[in-house]
Formats: structure tokens, sequence, C-alpha cells
């Protein structure tokens, strides 16, 4: 059986590159590839969920999936939590470099990403989804 | 004193679901609008990952998280790191409070309903936040 | 009485000694003392000055505020504090209520004395009722032992025994003539976040395979379809205020309502056991994941 | 989406699913063509009918949850219906014993 792949975006809620890494995930798992990816909330790896399975779901899936990160900085916040908790990540996404790699797309503000910040989500979810094929189809 | 003290808002950050981005919606509208200069933001991942000097500066400041779902990844995540909060908000709990409002299923961009239980949320959010101004001062 | 959390219960009077009404407030609240020995007296006196055990005690409790007048100084006190008090009575509103009207005597006469019975007769049966809901909520469950499964990052149990289950996904649990019904801990999954809970209606007369009363999501709405028949003998309050047991615990604090059983028996010949629901549960979530792979491969095409 | 389900091999409480007749029927009378039960339903029970005639239709009866009456709360004409329950355990428990 094909194993689902994991996408866990930075969020950031301080930058415009956690915004961006938080739409680009969604439209990777709402639109572009919904059956072949999972989202997972990044916060909930380490601390979270202290009731029930809570974020032992999150970190077991990562071990035995793989998995996307999604960061919105060169902290690296997803990249780490993933590591620390299930083991590396298997591939990670930096939006500063498509930030820089399209000049011409200039986003409105980290609330608000306006028409050209969402076209640049929309060009690192296809990337994202260029990734999740690789992936998925491995068997 | 080194400066005036802010009040720092820590959404939970959730994505999967709409609870998440009602709290990152209503954490903008306080820094932004109604708690401007006041309050201030910090990445809750940067929190997780254990940044010093972020930190350090909630240490120093009081802090309010702001959850969308009972697991309370805010919260916990403040508590283990930070050592305290100083107020905490459930996005669920306006959702329970409005039930009229229900909020649409899309995360980006968010709907309309989403964006009116965010405000209702940001009032008491931005309400509470000088409530904890008021604390400090008289702690002074 | 069965106290089940280890809760405090406070009562703060007025004792304002320079009224009649003053002198009620601090009335009732001996009463209630009298009547209810776990409940603490604090004096507001010396609360005003800051008395330490009382500072540590009122800040976990559940206080009673007994107003002699608009002046409300117990609630001052409360308030000034930070505290919410867990319920605030006015002697003139409670006068009006019992029509009886207290005199200005500062003595307690007889009228004065049956309007301070009457008023703690209504905090003592408030705080019986509040003690009824909290067993409502916490049943005492016995450790449980489930099967469990994951798929994807979705995790689901199933009690492996004293439960049984109807193809919708909603459980029963008989104790003796009465038991308790719920969601399954699929079903709960399936739902995701539940805000809000609609209850049966205490007393009303089931048939198996009723439904019993819905839950809401911000994905949809459903139903628990009752896997018994009998007489609903009571319902889980406490997830009016919080639906997430429902998500959290759908097996003991998540459940839904009490019934009395009319005939279990022949409940049962439409009931599965743990292992068999546990089975059926499988077999339904691995169908839904084929059928979406499914859908993937034909689009590949 | 779950209509490619095979009802022929369905079974409700070990009994054959196409066996039991389980599904709402619609009041034409008091129908007024909200589609919020098919919005609502996720086992794709009902459709538009493919006619020129703009009607709701029960399009997949055997995807239909027996038992299940959810979409009847979407409805606020309360135009569906759904069979007695009670015949329809006995009519299970007997086809089980079949």
């Amino acid at each position: 059986m094909r194993k689902k792949v994991g996408i866990i975006a930075c969020s950031g809620e301080e930058l415009l590159g956690g915004t961006l890494s938080r739409a680009a995930a969604r439209i990777v798992v709402e639109k572009l590839r919904p059956q072949e990816t999972i989202i997972l909330c990044e916060p909930l790896f380490a601390a979270g969920g202290l009731e029930r399975h809570g974020g032992q779901e999150e970190r077991n899936f990562a071990k035995e999936h793989p998995t996307i990160t999604i960061e919105g900085c060169e902290e690296e916040c997803a990249k780490i939590a993933v590591d620390k908790y299930s083991g590396p990540p298997t591939a990670t996404f930096n939006i500063t470099e498509f930030i820089h790699a399209h000049p011409e797309l200039k986003s409105m503000s980290r609330e608000d990403l306006g028409e050209d910040g969402m076209k640049l989500a929309e060009i690192i979810a296809e990337e994202i989804a260029k990734k999740v094929d690789e992936l998925f189809i491995r068997k | 004193m080194m400066s005036e003290k802010k009040v720092f808002i820590i959404p939970c950050s959730g994505i999967g679901k709409i609870f998440g981005s009602i709290g990152r919606e209503t954490a903008y509208i306080v820094v932004n609008e109604l708690a401007k200069g006041k309050s201030a933001l910090e990445c809750l991942p940067l929190i997780v990952k254990g940044k010093k000097e972020v930190i350090d500066t909630l240490k120093l400041n009081k802090v309010i998280a702001i959850d969308g779902c009972p697991l309370k990844c805010s919260y916990n995540n403040l508590m283990e790191k930070v050592g305290k909060v100083d107020a905490q908000f459930m996005t669920t709990d306006i959702i329970k409070e409005n039930r009229d409002l229900r909020p649409e299923a899309s995360i980006i961009p968010i709907g309309e309903n989403t964006k009116n239980l965010s405000k209702k949320l940001a009032e008491k959010v931005a309400k509470e936040v000088d409530e904890l101004l008021k604390q400090n001062k008289e702690g002074e | 009485m069965k106290k089940l959390i280890n809760e405090t219960i406070c009562i703060l009077p007025c004792n304002g000694l320079d009224k009649s009404l003053g002198v009620i407030a601090r009335e009732v609240s001996l009463k209630v003392i009298e009547k209810m020995s776990d409940v603490q007296l604090i004096c507001p006196v010396l609360l005003n000055n800051g008395d330490e055990k009382y500072e540590t005690l009122i800040q976990t409790a559940k206080i009673i505020i007994i107003n002699g007048c608009m002046t409300r100084c117990p609630t001052k006190l409360i308030e000034e504090r930070k505290l919410k008090p867990f319920k605030q009575i006015m002697i003139p509103d409670m006068s009006k209520k019992y029509k009886v009207k207290p005199t200005k005597d500062l003595i307690l006469n007889e009228e004065n004395i049956k309007l301070a019975d009457l008023i703690a007769d209504e905090i003592i049966a408030d705080l019986n009722k509040s003690d009824q809901d909290k067993d409502n909520a916490i049943r005492e469950f016995q450790e449980q032992e489930f099967f469990d499964i994951t798929v994807d990052k979705y995790y689901f149990t199933v009690p492996k025994d004293g439960y049984f289950f109807n193809e919708n996904d909603c459980w029963i649990k008989p104790e003796g003539n009465t038991a308790l019904l719920g969601i399954t801990d699929y079903l709960q999954n399936a739902a995701a976040d539940i805000l809000f809970v609609d209850l049966p209606e205490l007393g009303s007369e089931i048939e198996q395979f009723d439904d019993v009363g819905s839950f809401e999501s911000s994905k949809t709405v459903l139903q628990l379809i009752s896997p018994g028949s009998g007489k609903i003998i009571a319902v889980n309050k406490s997830l009016e205020q919080n639906p997430e047991y429902c998500n959290q615990d759908p097996y003991r604090k998540g459940w839904f309502a009490e019934i009395e059983l009319k005939n279990f028996e022949e409940d049962k010949e439409l009931l599965m056991n743990g292992l068999e629901y546990f089975d059926y549960m499988k077999e339904k979530i691995m169908k839904e994941k084929n059928h979406l792979d499914q859908i993937k491969s034909e689009n590949d095409v | 989406m779950s209509n490619s389900y095979e009802a022929d091999k369905e079974t409700f409480m070990g009994a054959p699913r196409n066996k039991i007749p389980w599904w709402p029927t619609i009041d034409y009378d008091k129908c007024n063509f909200c589609m919020e039960c098919d919005k609502f339903c996720p086992h794709n029970v009902y459709a538009k009918s493919e006619n020129d005639k703009k009607q709701l239709i029960v399009k997949n009866p055997y995807n239909c949850v027996v038992f299940c009456r959810a979409c009847a709360k979407t409805c606020a004409p309360d135009a569906l219906q759904f069979p007695e329950k009670s015949e329809i355990s006995k009519l299970i428990k007997k086809l089980r014993t079949e």
C-alpha cells in the first residue's frame, strides 16, 4: 500500500514566510494532492496534546511516512521539530528561496498575502506537489 | 526601564482545521488594530524550537495564549518553554458563543463568518491586554 | 452526599451590623454551615484585613456571596481579588421572590428568621444539585483495555469488554438494568472537533435505533442512534460545557445518556461485541481508504 | 463518491443490504429543491434528476445507512420520510436467520 506524505508547514505567525508556508501547505493538501497527503500541525509535535493520544499521532505518523517540511525562514523550525521527535524529514522547502527566485511577485503582508502572494504560494505548492508524487509513487 | 512593556499574543498555529486560523486572524486584529503598539506577536514554532532570545523576552513580558483545540499547543508549549501564561483563550469558545456564525471550512482564504468570529474574540483579547498592562503598572 | 472533586465551598456574607438586612445575611450563612458541615464560612472583616489563610482558600474555592444591600461589600471584596463568585445572592431580591418583607429590627425576629430559612434552603438545594451534576459528569469507570489501530495519522480504539455496538457506530454499556450510551471513536474521528451536543429529554422512551440526540462539529451534524431501548434516566450535562469530551474520551467521559433498559436481551440480537465491532470498524476504515486510493489510480490513468 | 460501492455485496447487521428497504422517501409537495440534504449526505444517496424536470431524487438508495436519518434534520420543509424502524429491525432479524 502506498503511504501518504505528511506536510508540515512552519506556519510562523510573525513573518510573511510563515503565512506563505501555511498557504502553500493548504493548497497542496486541499487542491493539488488531497488523496496523497496529510497535513500535520507543527506545534503539536512538541508539547501539544497531552490528553489522550495527542501529539503522539503526529509523531508516529511522521516516523512511518515520508514527510515534507516547509520553512518560512532560516530558523527551520518545522524541520527541527520533526527531526527531534520523528527522525529527519524526507524533504524541506525554504520559502525565502522562492521569494528570491520570484522578485516580480510581491506579497502584500503576513496578514493578507494579496494576489501576488497567493500566486507565489501556488508556485511553491506546485513544486511541493511534484515532490509528493516522487515520494508517493516510490513504494 | 529599558523599553515599554508589551503583551505578547501567541496563537496556536493550527493548520488542520479552521480553529487555528481563527486564532491567527484574532492575533493579527489585536496586534494591528485593537491593541496596536501595546501588543506584539511571536512565532510559536520558534518557541517550540527553544530560541533563547524569544523565550527571554516572553519571560519578561505578559503572554496570552490563543488555542484552537483542546490539545492546547500554544498553552502547553509556552508552559514548557517559558514557564508561564498570563491569560489563555480558546477559539472554540467564541464559536460556541456564536452558534449562528458557523465558520466556513476554507482555511486559505478564511470566510466572512470566520472573520467575524475572529473580530469578536479579538475584542476580548484586547481587553485582556489592557488588563495585563494595568497589572504591569501596579506591579512597578 | 458524595464529593467527587476536591473543591471547597465558601460562603461569604455581608454581616453589616447596622442594618437588619446584614443581620439576615449573616443568619443565612450560619444556617447553611449548620446543615452543610463542609462549607467554609468566611468572615468579611477578616478577609478585608487580608488574612493569609482566607486569601489562599478563596483562590480555588467555589464562593457563595450573600449581599445584604446594594453596596455589595462582599462582592467587591471578591472582585478586588479578580475572582468570580459561584453564586451571588441579594437579600432584597430574595425578599421579593419569597414575598417576605424583612422588618428593620437588628435583633432577629420571627419574620426575618423565616426569610433567612427560605434563602438558606435554596442555597443548600442548589449545592446538592450541582453535586449531582458532578456525579453525572464524572462517573467512575474502571480501567479499560482497548483494541486499537492507527490509519494514516488517525488513531481508533474499541473497548475490549463490557460494551456493545451497532453498525451506526454507537455503543451501549449495560450495568444491571441500566445502560450508558455514546458514540464510538470512529464516529468522533469522522465528526472531528465536536462543538455542540443536543442531549435527549429526560424521561423520554426510546426504541432501539431511535436517534437520541445529535452532535455538531464544524464539518457536520451527526446523530447518536441508540443500540438499546428504554427510558432516558440521565444525560451527561457536562457535554454542553465540554463537548470535547466526546472526542477525547468517547467511551467514558463522553457518554451521552443513561437509559433504563427495557429488553436488552432482545436488543443484543442486533449488536456486536468489542471484537466484532473492531473488525467491522477496521474493514470500514480500510474500505474508505482503498476507495480513495482507487480514485487516485483512476485519475492517474 | 461512494456510489461505486457494490451494493449487492454490502451487508447490514449480517443481512444483505439490498434486501433492507431503508432509504428516504421524498414528499414532492413539500420539497423546495434546496438540495441541503444532498449537500449534507456523505454517501451520495441523493442527486438532481437528469431529465428536464428539476427534481431531487434518491439515486443510490442502498448507499443510505440503515437507521440514519440525519439528512431529515437539514430539511426545512420536512419533506423526507423514512420507514418504520421497528419493522426494519424485525426484518433484519428475520433475514439473518435465512
